[in-house]
């Protein structure tokens, strides 16, 4: 019993990631609506994102900007110790998916407001139903 | 220069398509050359690679000066040289082909469909040459996000098959950011040279064996491999004929690439193959997803989405002969990649010819073409025979190839398949023989004796030429299979498979 | 559905768990993913790029391939947006309304007829409602301090959290604020419509054009160094000056894509009044 | 940083999450979801990715929400789930 | 057994291709048929001049391309391949000076997709005789199939496109089920494909393997017409007669049997066969099919679906020469292939000539034929004499030879099934020929204005069947070539 709580409390970042990711995609599958899909989508994108973001984290360490690192880079002098500061390496591909998703929502709310223009609705069943009867 | 092919490859379609994009608001008749300038180099530097891979073995291109893992690396073998010389020659083909139907089918939005154009296969090339493992979610991107807007600008209900497309595609990229996100928690590194090298201590690992499968599912799910398949067909067949006849051939493509550098380099085959023991139920799947693809193709009643079925079954053939484990089964995947990219973009161009000239590609609208487009359709009986699989057409080799695999694997369950969709394709394609040469033309033509009354009406020479290239492409790939087996393929796949 | 749906994500979530199970402890300073690259990059960063802001340095220099293509991603989906939405539609013949700015009296204009040429008559829908004063107001006194913001973020990237997305983000959004404050007509009036398209490819073209130039002054493609004999300084700081260089492209693109996609999406793609 | 802060948010994010899907009306969760974006920079700057959160709170929280408001009031808010 | 490397089998394979540009490119019907000719004439030069080499005992080999280690696109002359060259080409001009009449007579339609096509399968036949492995072979099998479905549904109506459906099922349905999976078994086991004097693949693989691989190839070449796979020929009756008289007597069912022979001596061998002995499966299989293809012929009024049946008989009695395994067994079987080729296409051009002058196709509407068209019935009965293997005509040569050799065999049931199929024969055929010429002059069904056939399908028809009398008192061109493979197969 403890040492599962050790593991809860270990990773527990990591256990709300994954619980936002099956929200997320749960919302895609199942969800009727075509913008409700798109929000999952999001949640799921976001959700990686978490993931990310905590594989960088490390305890005892500080924010990745160099503290001596202002005025011009002779500084570079001062000797730098890689456990003062947290991992930046998942922060730039993270800067890079969320640009990623942005860019997919944006695509995405165009195709569904196309959508909504053709069959004036938004509910997939609807849609599909309009399509048959054609 | 030579030294720097790799970058040009990339970099000279990028900055055209923005380039592209920016002419279209001075003057849209600039738009055209500029992209068949790009995608003309990008061709012959590919080329040039390919031969200097040839020459001189792997090659490492550092982007940005970084030596890799700290920076991004391309890394071109024998393998993503090939399909690099393919990717980027199949997209120079289809430009010049779908010119006349872009300007029918978009006239007002001709040049940011361009550019788009040619941010897919600066995309795709990216994918293909990249030795990053991130970088290729990105370039995966930017392949998916231009690919949904040219999708999207077909007819009917092509916006909404779109957004199902994007969903799934969305999923699938994903899923492989996901895993990346996995290896690199266990390794630390995203070269995947690096990871392949940091690997083999933690092959027990759970978490490598979640990101291998997460990976894989992923990479399924872009190339649209059964049962995740739903979303091709309507995306596809719903598309503009440019669009479909550039996606169609290479993004499926493209994702078994990925799909066979990720066994080959990144978790290398002892893992892929000898420590997991998943090899003959991803064939099976395989086996099903021919089987079905057929099936499914066999009740369709319009050429292109008929077309887009073949493409299931034809994932199939490739996802089932990399995963016989041997290596004439990733020989003839290899191969496969090769024909049919070949041989998907001569049926789709030839839709986008039948498309040119009539209002719809049914069944029911090209009865008796042959008489209106003969030369179409001797290019499609040319396709047609590759895509069933008769000598001396590319699509015998690499089928000889994947059966002999199966055979060698003794996975005969694969082989029936393949026997199977091959016949099942023999029916397809001459019943649509049948019906493009025997029903008359118009009613009236009591079946087809006397003198043909249709005038000829053949699709422009632009779009002729090409699709010409193209067949005589099928036959002569066919006939230099040996060398393209013997001095490409075989140093593209690593020793240790035998 | 549903039931499909369920199964499928928790299978997932199952899967993943499993795979959760062999990570390194959260946040544990020795787990291979803070030992195997990055002490290279925060100890090395300083030396070799001069940029206190590892992330800015790793983003644009380390990794500056990636971002180049998260520029073209963005610039992508603008061009997407665009292109799945933009109708050019004929001026439908019919009855124009216009509004006199002082007075605040509509005009109707008969088909034909035209207004006499001044400034203060403003193109206006049947659905215009006249914005409320005070948002009007407090977002003009606003928009320019948010700006200066923005500009702040891009050029002190190099020190401080920041840098051209976000700084283009925030420029973007200021001019979206000026579209919902008061209307779509107002903030492409400042922002037309072609500019801000040719800009967004001129932000990218500035980066993968900055890369272009390494590569012909003879490094490889994005090797900022190579830029020391144009600038005239050592590769170091050529180095940080290229990272400057790239970020104020990212700055541009990202902003005008904003605001395109947001032009295109809240106006169906008519530019008319948007929301 | 302060674990009961971090675990807080973290709960906060998925109730966000959950409502975001489930309220019945499309510009509530476009709302919704600018308010999980929030919880999320929120929750990347205390493990201190500052960018990622910058970002996040830029274009997450901000530009995101607007395309979605704009999206909706284009369409419709209508749902059923 | 030396080899010299030459082009011409390429050449001869190729000659018909390279004129089918100018086939279709040519508008007036004569510049069209010269130049078939022509083609036609070439061709059975460049294989006549390489009958000498070959009867020297030289073989001539030429490789086109090779894409995998022992399965190239390879070329070679034996004696077996030149005998049916020999046949295929020389038919081919008879056939195509027949056609000319035959097509011109009833005003066919689309008659350039016609003559090319004709020409493609012959370069397929011609390939296939010359084929040095089972890739090439199988390469040209294909090609033939699907060169050979335009003949046969040339009409285009509902009846012609539903038996070419049923054609090309069969056809392409077993090469690809049964007969290339065979040979990728094969060659994962043997490592090669090349055709050896005793097969390649003894010692390879165990009793069963081998029995199935014997089954896959021996039905897997459909157009072998061994029974079950043998209903397509009848339906392939719609074609146009010269049609029907090439493909069904020469190109098609011939390439399929002679497929069934290269396998079985050069893949299997008859050591082998002898060996694992499954000679007797093979004898059972091919009288089975002699017996019940004869006994359908009995039944039917149609002469084309009568010939057809009478095809799918003889074809078996080559099938069976070489299932005896016996030296004389195997030459009568392939002597056979020329002699019976002289004979059925003699048959099939009456019956043309008979449809040209007359419109009739049944044989009940046929009495007292003879007093109109004499010459065509007299060939007819020397042609049937032949088929059913009685002096003066060369189909007795080889009967007399499949006889012998049974004996050699020790294989009396066979023949027993030799001559009671002989009889058969002779009880389909002999009737024709009496309501011809023997009935009642009030019976005749022909009032005086019936002429015989134009020239152009009577000569033709006069020559094949004096060939076929010939060829009994001068068979030796093939029998030598026959005995010649034999030789080199049996080592005696």
């Amino acid at each position: 019993m403890g040492d599962l709580i050790q593991i809860v409390v270990a990773k527990y970042n990591y256990w709300i990631y994954i619980t936002l990711m099956m929200i997320g995609l749960y919302a895609m599958i199942a969800k009727n609506n075509l913008v409700k899909k798109i929000v999952g989508m999001n949640i799921f994108q976001t959700a990686i994102i978490l993931f990310y973001v905590s594989t960088g984290a490390k305890r005892g360490a500080t924010i990745p900007i160099l503290e001596h690192g202002h005025g011009e880079h002779g500084a570079g002098a001062h000797v730098v110790h890689a456990v003062d500061y947290i991992n930046p390496l998942p922060h730039v591909l993270m800067l890079t998916a969320i640009v990623v998703a942005v860019a997919t929502l944006g695509v995405a709310l165009a195709l569904a407001i196309r959508v909504y223009n053709r069959y004036d609705t938004l509910e997939e069943d609807e849609i599909l139903a309009k399509i048959r009867e054609k | 220069m030579s030294q720097q092919y790799p970058a040009l490859l990339v970099i000279v379609p990028l900055l055209s398509a923005l380039v592209i994009s920016a002419a279209g608001w001075i003057n849209k008749r600039l738009c055209f050359p500029i992209a068949v300038a790009a995608l003309g180099v990008a061709a012959y530097s590919s080329i040039g690679l390919l031969l200097r891979v040839l020459d001189e073995g792997a090659i490492v291109y550092r982007l940005g000066g970084w030596d890799p893992p700290m920076g991004i690396a391309y890394y071109v073998d024998h393998l993503n040289g090939l399909v690099l010389a393919v990717v980027s020659v199949v997209a120079f083909l289809n430009l010049i082909a779908s010119k006349k139907s872009i300007e029918l089918e978009l006239p007002d939005k001709t040049a940011p469909f361009y550019a788009l154009y040619v941010l897919q296969v600066t995309g795709l090339l990216g994918i293909v040459a990249t030795g990053d493992a991130f970088n290729l979610y990105v370039l995966l991107e930017i392949t998916a996000l231009s690919g949904y807007a040219m999708l999207a600008m077909g007819k009917d209900r092509a916006q909404l098959s779109t957004l199902n497309y994007l969903y799934m595609g969305t999923i699938g990229a994903c899923f492989y950011l996901l895993g990346v996100g996995y290896l690199y928690i266990v390794t630390g590194s995203l070269n995947m040279v690096d990871i392949a090298n940091i690997l083999p201590s933690l092959y027990e690992s759970k978490a490598v064996l979640g990101a291998f499968i997460i990976c894989l599912v992923g990479v399924w799910v872009k190339m649209a491999f059964f049962p995740l398949h739903a979303w091709l067909p309507n995306a596809y067949t719903h598309g503009p004929s440019a669009a479909s006849s550039l996606i169609a051939p290479l993004v499926t493509k493209v994702m078994i690439y990925v799909m066979i550098r990720l066994i080959l380099t990144v978790f290398t085959p002892e893992f892929a193959f000898n420590i997991l023991a998943i090899s003959k139920p991803i064939v099976w799947l395989a086996c099903i997803a021919i089987f079905m693809g057929a099936i499914l193709a066999l009740a369709e009643r319009n050429l292109k989405k008929m077309l887009t079925y073949i493409i299931v079954a034809e994932v199939g053939y490739m996802v089932g002969g990399a995963w016989l484990g041997n290596r004439a089964g990733m020989t003839g995947a290899i191969l496969h990649i090769v024909n049919d990219a070949l041989m998907t973009l001569c049926a789709f161009l030839v839709v986008s010819n039948i498309a040119y000239k009539l209002k719809g590609y049914a069944f029911d609208d090209i009865k008796g073409l042959v008489r209106k487009m003969p030369f179409t359709m001797g290019a499609l009986v040319i396709g047609a025979l590759s895509i069933i699989g008769v000598p001396p057409t590319c699509g015998f080799f690499s089928k000889w190839y994947l059966i002999s695999g199966a055979i060698q694997a003794s996975q005969y369950a694969f082989m029936v398949a393949l026997l199977f969709s091959s016949l099942v394709n023999v029916v397809l394609f001459f019943r649509v023989i049948e019906i493009c040469y025997y029903e008359p033309f118009s009613d009236d033509g009591a079946h087809g004796h006397g003198p043909p009354s249709e005038p000829m009406a053949e699709a422009p020479l632009t779009m002729l030429v090409p699709l010409f290239i193209v067949a005589a492409g099928l036959v002569l790939v066919g006939i230099y299979t040996g060398d393209i087996v013997n001095k490409i393929i075989e140093f593209a796949i690593p020793q240790g498979i035998v | 559905m549903k039931i499909i749906g369920l199964i499928i994500a928790l299978s997932t979530g199952v899967l993943l768990i499993c795979a959760t199970g062999d990570f390194p402890r959260w946040a544990d300073p020795a787990s291979p993913a803070s030992t195997h690259l990055s002490p290279h990059f925060i100890e090395k960063t300083m030396e070799e790029t001069s940029v206190p802001n590892i992330v800015t340095a790793v983003l644009a220099d380390y990794r500056g391939y990636d971002t180049m293509y998260e520029t073209a991603v963005i610039f992508t989906a603008g061009l997407a947006c665009f292109i799945l939405l933009r109708i050019f539609v004929k001026e439908e013949p019919g009855d124009r309304l216009y509004r006199h700015l002082l007075t605040g009296v509509t005009v109707r204009v008969k088909e034909g007829t035209k207004l006499p040429p001044s400034e203060d008559f403003e193109r206006i829908d049947a659905t215009w409602t006249p914005p409320d004063l005070i948002i009007k107001t407090i977002c003009r006194f606003l928009i320019p301090f948010i700006q200066l913001f923005a500009l702040y973020v891009i050029a002190h990237g190099h020190h401080s959290p920041g840098g051209g997305f976000q700084g283009g983000v925030i420029l973007g959004a200021s001019i979206i604020l000026l579209a919902i404050s008061q209307d779509l007509r107002t903030s492409v009036r400042r922002m037309r419509e072609k500019l801000d398209a040719v800009l967004c490819a001129v932000g990218v073209i500035i980066y993968a054009g900055t890369g272009a130039l390494c590569l012909l002054l003879g490094l490889n493609f994005l090797d900022y160094s190579a830029l020391a004999s144009v600038l005239h300084c050592d590769p170091v700081t050529a180095r940080s000056h290229g990272i400057l260089i790239v970020e104020i492209g990212v700055g541009i693109a990202v902003m005008c894509t904003m605001i395109w996609i947001y032009n295109n999406v809240s106006s169906i793609g008519k530019y008319d009044e948007g929301l | 940083m302060i674990w009961q802060l971090d675990l807080a948010i973290l709960t906060l994010v998925v109730i966000a999450g959950i409502a975001a899907i489930t309220v019945k009306d499309l510009l509530g969760a476009a709302i919704l979801f600018g308010a999980y974006s929030f919880m999320m920079c929120l929750l990347w700057s205390i493990m201190g990715a500052v960018d990622v959160s910058f970002t996040e709170a830029s274009v997450g929280a901000g530009v995101s929400t607007v395309f979605f408001v704009a999206a909706v009031f284009r369409t419709t808010r209508r749902t059923r789930d | 057994m030396e080899t010299m490397i030459s082009i011409k089998p390429l050449l001869a394979v190729l000659v018909s291709l390279l004129i089918t540009p100018i086939l279709v490119s040519s508008r007036a019907p004569n510049v069209r048929e010269a130049w078939t000719f022509v083609a036609a004439v070439a061709k059975f030069l460049i294989v006549l001049s390489m009958l000498p080499t070959i009867m020297k005992g030289t073989e001539i080999v030429y490789t086109v391309a090779e894409f995998l280690p022992g399965a190239a696109i390879k070329f070679r002359v034996d004696a077996l391949g030149m005998l049916f060259a020999l046949v295929s080409s020389s038919l081919w001009i008879i056939t195509s000076a027949y056609s000319i009449g035959y097509m011109r007579g009833l005003k066919e339609h689309s008659q350039t997709r016609y003559f090319v096509f004709f020409a493609f399968a012959l370069s397929a036949t011609v390939g296939v005789a010359f084929s040095a492995n089972l890739l090439t072979m199988y390469l040209f099998y294909e090609m033939l199939s699907l060169a050979t479905y335009p003949l046969v549904t040339h009409h285009q109506d509902h009846e012609a496109r539903s038996s070419g459906r049923k054609y090309l099922l069969y056809i392409v349905g077993t090469s690809i089920g049964l007969a290339l999976p065979a040979m990728l078994i094969s060659y994962n086991l043997a490592g090669t494909l090349e055709f050896g004097k005793q097969g390649f693949l003894a010692g390879t693989a165990s009793k069963p393997l081998i029995g199935l691989l014997l089954f896959m190839f021996l039905f897997g070449f459909a157009k072998a017409a061994i029974m079950p796979f043998h209903s397509w020929l009848p339906a392939a009756m719609v074609a146009p007669t010269p049609v029907s008289a090439l493909l069904h007597a020469v190109a098609v069912v011939k390439v399929g049997v002679f497929s069934v022979v290269r396998v079985l001596t050069g893949v299997f061998g008859t050591d082998l066969l002898f060996s694992l002995d499954f000679g007797p499966v093979i004898l059972l299989v091919a009288s089975a099919t002699i017996l019940i293809g004869s006994f359908i012929a009995l039944s039917q009024d149609g002469l084309k679906r009568l010939l057809a049946y009478s095809t799918i008989a003889q074809l078996s009695y080559i099938v069976l020469g070489v299932g005896l395994l016996s030296p004389k067994g195997i030459t009568g079987g392939m002597v056979h292939i020329a002699m019976h080729a002289f004979g059925k296409i003699t048959l099939f051009f009456c019956a043309g000539a008979i449809f040209v002058a007359t419109g009739k196709k049944n044989i009940s509407e046929m009495v007292g034929i003879g007093r109109r068209m004499p010459v065509t019935m007299a060939a007819f009965f020397i042609a049937s004499l032949s088929i059913i293997g009685m002096p003066p005509c060369g189909g007795f040569v080889s009967k007399w030879y499949l006889v012998l050799g049974s004996l050699e065999a020790h294989q009396m049931p066979i023949l027993y099934v030799l001559l009671f199929s002989s009889l058969l024969n002779a009880a389909y055929f002999m009737p024709i020929v009496y309501r011809a010429f023997f009935c009642r002059p009030e019976e005749a069904m022909f009032e005086n204005t019936v002429q015989e056939a134009p020239p152009f399908c009577v000569v033709p028809l006069v020559i094949t069947a004096v060939i076929s009398v010939i060829l009994l008192f001068y068979p030796q061109p093939f029998f030598n070539l026959a005995s010649m493979m034999v030789q080199q197969i049996t080592g005696t």
